[in-house]
């Protein structure tokens, strides 16, 4: 299952505003990778109160912000939480492929 | 082409607008094109299997009626998380129709086994 | 690699749509293929060509036709959650086509990555 | 005492529209005044004509006409967010009307008290 | 100002859901009460997570929660939260011309 | 007839629709019409605030240009709560206007004292 490694979980909402961010990462398997994208990308700030939280996720598994909805939310010169990749669209569309499917936490 | 392994997951509590009950149907008609259809239920979405659920006269459709037909369409085990219903103060019980419970880890694994996740 | 898009959410509630939609061009843009958008619950509304929105805001609508007919996206909008919202032929937006949800099941089989936006 | 109701969300998309009409009945019931049923943001989607929803479901958008009908209730749709929505006079239901924002202040101030559904 | 004594709050937010139940209870004043109606009627069962939370608002505060969205979610026969008031639309209205003002978490 | 007090509340994050720019467009046309107008933001909303949003060309409309006419509305002082700004580890630097800095409680007992609340 090498070509499959395992699912890319997207998150939408921001974490202070609904449990998504939390049930994403305890669902996570080996291989797991995470994009949070919308208002996702809030939990991304180092210093917000759930930055703990990923920063735990990220011990065994990659984290990776969108970049423009960052730039969109006055986010893109701020400190993120250390380990976090940001990416575009286009990578976003390449994490789907390595990835062996997209789910989303809305 | 082998049939997919399909499986729709319940977050978002019944009566707070027609997504649960879309997912529903989406879920029993995939499972009628022949696919290999799941469904699981956690946070808030164990809501939507309590029983006794009442639709008023002027409420929205009473979706839970569609949870009969599941059998039907050959869907089953229905998925629970048993985390997400002790945090709520409910068990089994509670529940309309016979689950299977799951813990989280066990749960995560059989999503991550799936070829399409679909919803919220 | 062969993609489908599943869009829930309607265009001015929420970002959705609009992530939705970069990341179709971004699927087009990287050479893959996109064989379906989808619009189902809320997202019927992406399909209602009477959306006017103001000066310097983004008409998704008119976007969504664009991306239909500069690349032959197939676009299909449920029928059961369009006629619950009002959406249907006579308001329907050029490129998208209305019909059942046994194209949202069909386009999860055909597509290797079935991508969720809103829900 | 005068009420006003401002509705923020569509009808099929979550439950205040349907509790901002058992509301607005229950303020009839008591011998309440109704000034105003204000939609705003997703809420103008209650004054979509073209819902059609499938039977044995509610159907939010007729029920709200027979509330302007039977009790002469000034239900009204804010034309920028109904443009941005595509809800304007080609789809829109018997009983409501079109206006803008300051209708929404004017029932504030006109009320005694303005509820809120949805947001 | 007997007449216009405190506002009334309502949540129509499931308590697990997002934080309005939470920032509502937090910004109870002298005389305010709370109306759980749609899926904020879900904090006022008992063995819930929230249920303390709710129990502490009622030291001070009424709480009622809005019996046909009870029934809707099956909860009519459930036990609630003691001291939680259920009441119809009617009590609803009630309750609005008797606060000073309405205001809804959403 | 006396103006009325009208406070807007923000609590909802900015780009995730137009649910934030709607409240604010409808808070600047109540000042247009006379009315004594406040703005307070809190919990998610206080993200509306935050310096450096940088709108895309394909985005929703740049409603955080809304702001600056404040001022010309007299809209002032606009009410933030300091408990929400902490928690997202900011401050009242990092906001694109000057705001007032109010505790949970004393922004509580402000919005006792309106006569309409709008908003979430």
């Amino acid at each position: 299952m090498s070509d499959r490694p395992a699912p890319l979980h997207t998150v939408n909402k921001s974490p202070l505003a609904g449990p998504a961010l939390q049930s994403c990462l305890a669902h996570l398997t080996d291989g797991a990778a995470v994009l949070l994208m919308e208002d996702g990308v809030y939990a991304a700030l180092a210093g917000a109160l759930c930055a703990g939280l990923l920063a735990d996720a990220l011990r065994d598994h990659p984290v990776y912000v969108l970049g423009p909805d960052l730039a969109l939310r006055g986010l893109a010169g701020r400190a993120l939480v250390p380990g976090v990749s940001i990416v575009d669209y286009e990578g976003f569309v390449t994490l789907a492929t390595r990835h062996s499917l997209v789910q989303a936490w809305v | 082409m082998r049939p997919k392994r399909l499986l729709f997951v319940a977050r978002c509590p019944p009566h707070g607008g027609a997504r649960a009950a879309e997912m529903l149907d989406a879920a029993l008609i995939a499972a009628s094109f022949g696919q290999d259809v799941h469904l699981a239920f956690l946070d808030d979405g164990v809501f939507q299997l309590l029983a006794d659920q009442q639709p008023g006269p002027d409420g929205p459709r009473n979706f839970a009626a569609g949870f009969a037909d599941l059998d039907d369409y050959d869907i089953d085990p229905v998925w629970v998380e048993r985390d997400s219903l002790g945090v709520r103060g409910l068990s089994a019980g509670d529940l309309m129709i016979p689950v299977t419970l799951l813990d989280r880890r066990d749960l995560a694994e059989r999503m991550a086994e799936m070829d399409v996740v679909i919803g919220s | 690699m062969k993609f489908a898009i599943l869009v829930n959410e309607a265009p001015f509630g929420h970002q959705a749509a609009q992530s939705a939609l970069s990341f179709a061009r971004a699927v087009l843009s990287s050479g893959h293929d996109l064989v379906r958008v989808f619009f189902y619950c809320d997202g019927v509304q992406n399909a209602n060509r009477l959306a006017a929105p103001g000066n310097g805001e983004t008409n998704l609508v008119r976007d969504w036709s664009r991306l239909a007919s500069d690349n032959n996206v197939d676009l299909v909008v449920c029928i059961a959650a369009g006629l619950r919202r009002g959406v249907r032929d006579a308001n329907l937006a050029p490129g998208f086509r209305i019909s059942g949800l046994g194209q949202m099941v069909e386009a999860a089989v055909l597509a290797d990555r079935l991508v969720t936006f809103g829900g």
